[in-house]
């Protein structure tokens, strides 16, 4: 078993990456797929926790699942956002996008 | 914005023949279309102003390698008009029963292409078997079965053979016995129902405005059938009805056509009984002078043949009107707003020839 | 009693222990190959070996055996369909143009291997390149999970169902990318039409299997066909969900009805119109593969998988799955082609429904405890 | 636009219909399919289908008599007359005056590549010594091997002399312009044209002038072609 | 309706501009008209005379000018009309019917790619059978290969 | 004793950082959907070190089935001209 420092410190890593894509990119779709990669390195520490904390055990997987759910729900709702976005302002440069009201 | 231009041709599966229909598509709809014709142009319009009134003939069973004999036909009945000759009773029989032979087998040609259109392969080799039938029926009148070069001015070439008519009627059955496998195959098909009805709708008026005619035009409700409209050989005493339908979208010109093909075994039929003995062929002039023009019911619509004479023993103009020329103007109209896969169900509904179409 | 892994342990322990013992035998003189033989006959080393034996077995029986059995059975089934002769390419050696043609998939499969492969000019090449590997390895992976019988399987999960359904819906992602790498407008239409209706079909793939799940209790696909044996196929009871797993497998093979995708009047070859030689053959061999999964898994979970009297299990497996084959070629070669609104309209408005209806059924059955 | 669906083909048009279609052909087909293997097995010989059939050309070289209509009505120009030595025991009809000298008889070949295979030919022949075959493989490796010379279409039959005119057009002659050159009943393949004394005077001498024998005439066009003051003009019967 | 009795409502609507009128067969009516009045007399066609279907535009090289044949068809009344209208050869220009058939646009696409004679009034007058650049009009009599 | 376990969770997580890495720094949005799902699946891959089979499947089912062709069509939607550099 790999012990549980890997796992968090890989978790560390990937959630740099992520956020650092948030704030980097300015393309809204790269900025989804970063905040999926931030969303993964969450869920992987439930899995990791999980399978140390109780070895039979499946309540962190279960938030994992949920997770994951959620996830995949909030990429098609980002993503179909994004194309209202687009087909208002032409461009997916979230930075051109100062409207909020309509 | 997201619409892009899609070249259908010269090279692609959907055209039957060399042109190019360039779709703009938004998506999956269709939202203009351009048809672009000459691949295949041949200036047959040229030839024939150095030709002899008689080797003309085999050179307009070229126009369409499908429907020969038709266009051969009208060719040779615009040119007895010009002539002025009144060809016998027996020949005029006869032409009718090759017409409708080949009317069958262009029909099947068409639905052969239209099954593959909508994703049917098996249609193809079903409607192909069936058509070596119809094929064989036309080798044993004309001694040939694609460019059959039948009909002569003045008549046809040779008379049949005298087992020609048993044979015939044997066919005709066979055919007729195949009728509820098609229905089964197509109009009881709930996918193939989808894939046509509803699709590419004709008004009567556009259709009508917009120069269409054969199937296309009575699939949109316009009763309109050069063999009654304007008769020609001996139509007008065989027993017989114009098939129209009603909805003018891609089921009802399948339909049409599907209709028409029985009903031509009726008029075989029919003709096979009636035909008296006599003389096949009557001698025409060879020099004749003047302007004289026929329109028959081609296969695939309205042919047209203008002829104008100077007193040479070749014509001094001759002009084909091709219906398929005219159908590819209202392809545009009908494919708007429709999405990009029905254009094959209604590019294969117009049964597009090429051959007749660029001349 | 025999299992695959069983056997493969046997030939691999056998095979090792030749080699075992010549090592051996030159161990008296060369001191280290003693250490080697050791080595080799351990039981981690001997267990490795018979794990990729197996793998072997499974692979040559999906790729070579099964393969070419099953494109044989389609080509000579719609050619008959047809009214025509279909393949028939004699053995190299005889003259007489009459065979059965069994060897035509070979001779095709040779002449797409020496064709060049071409890529497009403004290709993506890497991505290009790598879709079609993509798609046969996941689509070869599958075979992994699928039990022949009880014991002739490789790994036999414990999340066997879940993990086919996990490997066949990277397909989908496959499609586009090689649609989009290709750089032609007919491949990109194609690429975006055949991933849209792959993930469509996906959910009432999983829900009608759902049904069965519930019936068996277990994700195991052995476990469902032993529950299968001890009560009846549940193809019976669940007739809607086997009927909804039929055609969502059609559709996600890119089959005749629903074969939009690659729709060849319109879209030329669809998605693979840029791909020639070998890559088109792996498009091409992927899609047998993957059909001829979608039979086993319909052998397994609706219609009692290896069950059935004096052949063995193996036997009763393949005739099975290759009657469902055989049904699913039938309509391919009988039907027109939807149209892609089509697709989904009957995708999300009547298999969703009914594959609810049979999870209902199935419900229901549990709980008047029939089952 | 579009308009609502008619026909509705119930629950068994999804699937059952169309499978009860090709069940039935896969069964009849099942054991003896309906296709032949072509180049291996060919269909039987049809006498009724095969009696107007258009195939290759075959010149039976008794009947023909070298009177180049048939190069004359085609509408692609692919037969071309070709001089060819005379047999020792020629038997055949009659020839031109020229050939006879000259001991050639004309011939005609044909560029298969070029035909139509419409039946011109055959249709006007004044002796039918064009033959219908069903021979119809004819494809080659090269362009040269599909132009047939007038040996390849060689066929032997009886001599004949019925001589029919098919094209029913007879030449007339402009007696103003002609020049009394003999060139046409030297030319006639039927030897139809008598040369008599006309009203015309040249030295003191009356320029002999052609005189049809339009029971003998075939309407081949030869003598209006090569008449050198073009006073031969064909004209319908 | 016959040959004659078109001709006769003709004739009364357009008096002096019909001329040549002739009846090939008993529902064909075969006229000339002048090319400036072409379009309102397609018009009275259309409107008056339900001719709903133009079949075939043709051009003829005739030594001393062109002639644009149309042929027009009536399917309600099932009659023809043949109508030849003279062209000069040095101007070689007549009115587009497409404002009254919209079919007549490909017609009149194709007479012009052969033979040359400018439609006024065309939505998109181009070469459609030959090749864009194409130099010659191939119909034409003095065209040599 | 080579610890495979640490020695595959070390090879996959250097893959999936560097394929992370790809994501946002990739020029083309579909190369990086692409890396995306690479790094994904290495997730599920490492799930499984983890001996968590189950959520490694539902990973792959969601992740490298859905998620990554979710993201191709939205930067096939959103793209200004579509054809005329589908590469781009």
């Amino acid at each position: 078993m790999i012990s549980l420092e890997y796992e968090l410190i890989l978790s560390a890593i990937l959630f740099a990456i992520g956020v650092f894509g948030i704030l980097r990119r300015k393309n809204a779709i790269v900025v989804l797929m970063s905040v999926e990669i931030v969303l993964n390195a969450a869920i992987m520490n439930f899995v990791a926790f999980s399978s140390y904390a109780q070895a039979n055990g499946a309540s962190g997987q279960v938030f994992a699942l949920f997770a994951i759910a959620v996830a995949a729900a909030e990429a098609a709702i980002g993503l179909a956002m994004f194309i209202v976005f687009y087909r208002r302002y032409k461009t997916i440069d979230i930075d051109q996008g100062r409207m909020l009201r309509w | 914005m997201t619409d892009i231009w899609i070249n259908m041709g010269p090279q692609h599966p959907m055209t039957h023949g060399l042109f190019n229909l360039r779709v703009r598509v938004d998506g999956e709809i269709i939202v203009d279309a351009n048809p672009l014709l000459g691949y295949l142009h041949r200036g047959v319009e040229k030839l024939c102003e150095r030709r002899d009134y008689t080797q003309i003939i085999p050179l307009m069973d070229r126009l369409c390698y499908v429907s020969s004999l038709t266009w051969s036909h009208a060719y040779c009945l615009a040119a007895e008009e010009l002539m002025e000759i009144e060809i016998p009773e027996r020949a005029k029989y006869l032409r009718v029963i090759a017409l409708e032979l080949q009317r069958i087998a262009s029909h099947l040609m068409w639905l052969a292409a239209f099954g593959p259109d909508v994703g049917m392969f098996t249609a193809f080799l079903y409607a192909m078997r069936e058509r070596e039938y119809i094929l064989d029926m036309l080798q044993m009148m004309s001694g040939a079965r694609m460019n059959q070069n039948y009909p002569r001015i003045g008549g046809v070439r040779n008379d049949v053979p005298p087992e020609f008519t048993d044979k015939c009627l044997k066919v005709m059955d066979y055919f007729d016995g195949k009728r509820k496998q098609y229905e089964r195959l197509f109009d009881d098909s709930a996918i193939f129902l989808m894939r046509t009805q509803g699709v590419g709708y004709l008004s009567k008026e556009d259709a009508m405005d917009l120069g269409v005619t054969g199937q296309t035009l009575r699939g949109s409700n316009v009763p309109i059938d050069m063999r009654t409209h304007d008769p020609y050989e001996v139509y007008d005493q065989l027993d017989w009805e114009v098939q129209v339908e009603k909805d003018g979208d891609c089921y009802s010109r399948y339909k049409v056509r599907m209709n028409e093909m029985w009903e031509s075994t009726k008029i075989i039929r029919g003709a096979l009984k009636k035909m008296p003995k006599g003389p096949v062929r009557v001698k025409p002039p060879k020099r004749p002078k003047g302007e004289a023009f026929r329109r028959t019911e081609d296969a695939r619509g309205e042919a047209l043949i203008y002829i104008v004479g100077q007193g040479e023993t070749s014509p001094y103009r001759v002009k084909v009107r091709s219906p398929v020329f005219a159908n590819l103007r209202a392809a545009p109209v009908i494919l708007k707003g429709n999405t990009y896969a029905d254009l094959l169900a209604i590019m294969g509904s117009i049964d597009v020839c090429i051959g007749e179409t660029d001349k | 009693m025999i299992d695959l892994y069983g056997i493969s342990y046997g030939i691999g322990k056998w095979f090792m222990g030749i080699i075992a013992a010549i090592l051996d035998f030159f161990g008296q003189w060369i001191q280290p190959f003693q250490g080697l033989a050791d080595w080799l006959m351990r039981w981690e080393t001997l267990n490795v070996l018979a794990i990729t034996i197996q793998v072997v077995i499974v692979f040559l029986f999906v790729s070579i055996i099964n393969l070419f059995i099953i494109m044989w059975i389609e080509r000579k089934m719609y050619a008959r369909l047809h009214t025509r002769r279909g393949i028939m390419l004699p053995l190299p050696f005889r003259k007489v143009q009459k065979g059965t043609g069994f060897l035509q998939n070979l001779a095709d499969g040779m002449k797409l291997i020496q064709k060049e492969n071409i890529t497009p000019k403004n290709a993506d090449k890497w991505m290009y390149h790598i879709a079609p590997a993509i798609i046969a390895t996941t689509s070869i992976l599958v075979f992994v999970a699928i039990p022949l019988s009880e014991t002739f399987v490789v790994a036999n999960l414990e999340g066997g169902l879940i993990f086919v359904f996990a490997i066949l819906a990277i397909a989908p992602f496959a499609v586009l990318v090689g649609g989009w790498a290709s750089n032609n407008k007919f491949t990109l239409i194609g690429g975006m039409r055949g991933a849209a209706q792959m993930l469509s079909y996906e959910i009432p793939l999983i829900l009608a299997a759902v049904g069965v799940i519930l019936l068996a209790g277990s994700l195991n696909l052995v476990d469902i066909v032993i529950a299968q044996q001890q009560t009846i196929w549940f193809g019976i009871p669940l007739i809607l969900g086997l009927l909804v797993f039929l055609v969502a497998i059609v559709a996600e093979v890119e089959r005749l009805p629903f074969d939009i995708p690659e729709a060849e009047a319109e879209l030329v070859e669809g998605w693979a119109t840029e791909y020639g030689g070998m890559r088109f053959g792996l498009i091409f061999v992927a899609k047998w593969v993957r059909t001829y999964a979608g039979a086993a898994l319909i052998t397994i979970l609706f219609l009692g998988g290896w069950s059935g009297p004096i052949l063995p299990g193996e036997i009763w497996f393949i005739i099975k799955s290759y009657i469902v084959f055989i049904i699913i070629v039938w309509t391919t070669w009988s039907l027109p082609r939807t149209r892609m609104d089509q697709v989904l309209e009957i995708g999300w408005k009547r298999l969703l429904p009914a594959a609810l209806i049979s999870i209902a059924i199935a419900a229901a059955l549990k709980w008047v405890g029939w089952f | 636009m579009a308009k609502a669906k008619r026909k509705s083909a119930g629950v068994k048009g999804w699937v059952i219909q169309p499978l009860r279609a090709t069940f039935k052909e896969t069964m009849s087909a099942l054991i003896r399919p309906k296709t032949i293997l072509y180049p291996h097995e060919k269909k039987e010989e049809r006498a009724e289908l095969r009696k107007y059939f258009r195939g290759q050309h075959r010149i039976d070289w008794m009947k023909c008599i070298g009177c180049q209509l048939c190069s004359r009505v085609c509408p692609n120009q692919c037969i071309t007359m070709e001089k060819v030595k005379v047999p020792e025991d020629y038997k055949g009809p009659s020839r031109s005056e020229t050939d006879e000298k000259k001991n050639v008889v004309l011939r005609p070949g044909v560029n298969l590549g070029r035909c139509l295979f419409c039946g011109n030919c055959n249709e006007y022949c004044p002796t039918s010594a064009r033959l219908n075959t069903t021979h119809i493989e004819l494809a080659d490796f090269s362009r040269e091997a599909i132009i047939y010379s007038a040996d390849k279409l060689k066929a032997e039959g009886k001599p004949t002399k019925v001589l029919k005119n098919k094209i029913e057009e007879n030449p007339q002659l402009d007696e103003e312009t002609c020049i009394g050159c003999k060139r046409c009943s030297r030319e006639c393949p039927t030897r139809c044209i008598v040369m008599i004394p006309g009203k015309k005077m040249r030295k003191d001498k009356p320029i002999e002038n052609p005189k049809f024998d339009y029971t003998k005439c075939i309407g081949c066009g030869t003598c209006a072609e090569i008449c050198p003051s073009d006073s031969l003009l064909m004209e319908e019967i | 309706m016959k040959g004659t009795e078109v001709a006769q409502a003709v004739k009364e609507k357009f008096k002096d501009l019909v001329s040549n009128v002739s009846f090939p067969r008993d529902r064909v009516v075969r006229l000339y008209v002048p090319r400036e009045s072409i379009l309102p007399f397609c018009k009275f066609l259309r409107d008056e005379l339900s001719c709903e279907h133009l079949s075939l535009v043709t051009a003829v090289d005739w030594p001393e000018n062109f002639e644009c044949v149309y042929h027009i068809t009536s399917y309600l009344e099932e009659y023809m009309v043949e109508l030849h209208v003279k062209i000069p050869k040095d101007d070689p220009k007549v009115d587009s019917l497409s404002p009254v058939w919209k079919g007549a646009d490909f017609a009149e696409w194709e007479a012009y790619d052969m033979m040359g004679i400018t439609f006024v009034g065309h939505p998109d007058l181009r070469r459609i059978l030959l090749p864009e650049d194409y130099l010659y009009y191939p119909l034409r009599k003095d065209f040599k290969g | 004793m080579v610890e495979w376990d640490l020695f595959f969770f070390i090879a996959l997580s250097v893959v999936e950082v560097v394929a992370s890495i790809l994501v946002i720094a990739s020029k083309k949005l579909v190369h990086s959907a692409f890396w995306l799902a690479i790094t994904l699946i290495t997730m599920g891959a490492i799930y499984i070190l983890l001996r968590s089979e189950f959520i490694a499947v539902v990973q792959i089912l969601v992740y490298a089935g859905a998620v990554p062709v979710l993201f191709v069509f939205g930067i096939m939607l959103t793209r200004r001209k579509m054809m005329e550099e589908p590469n781009e």
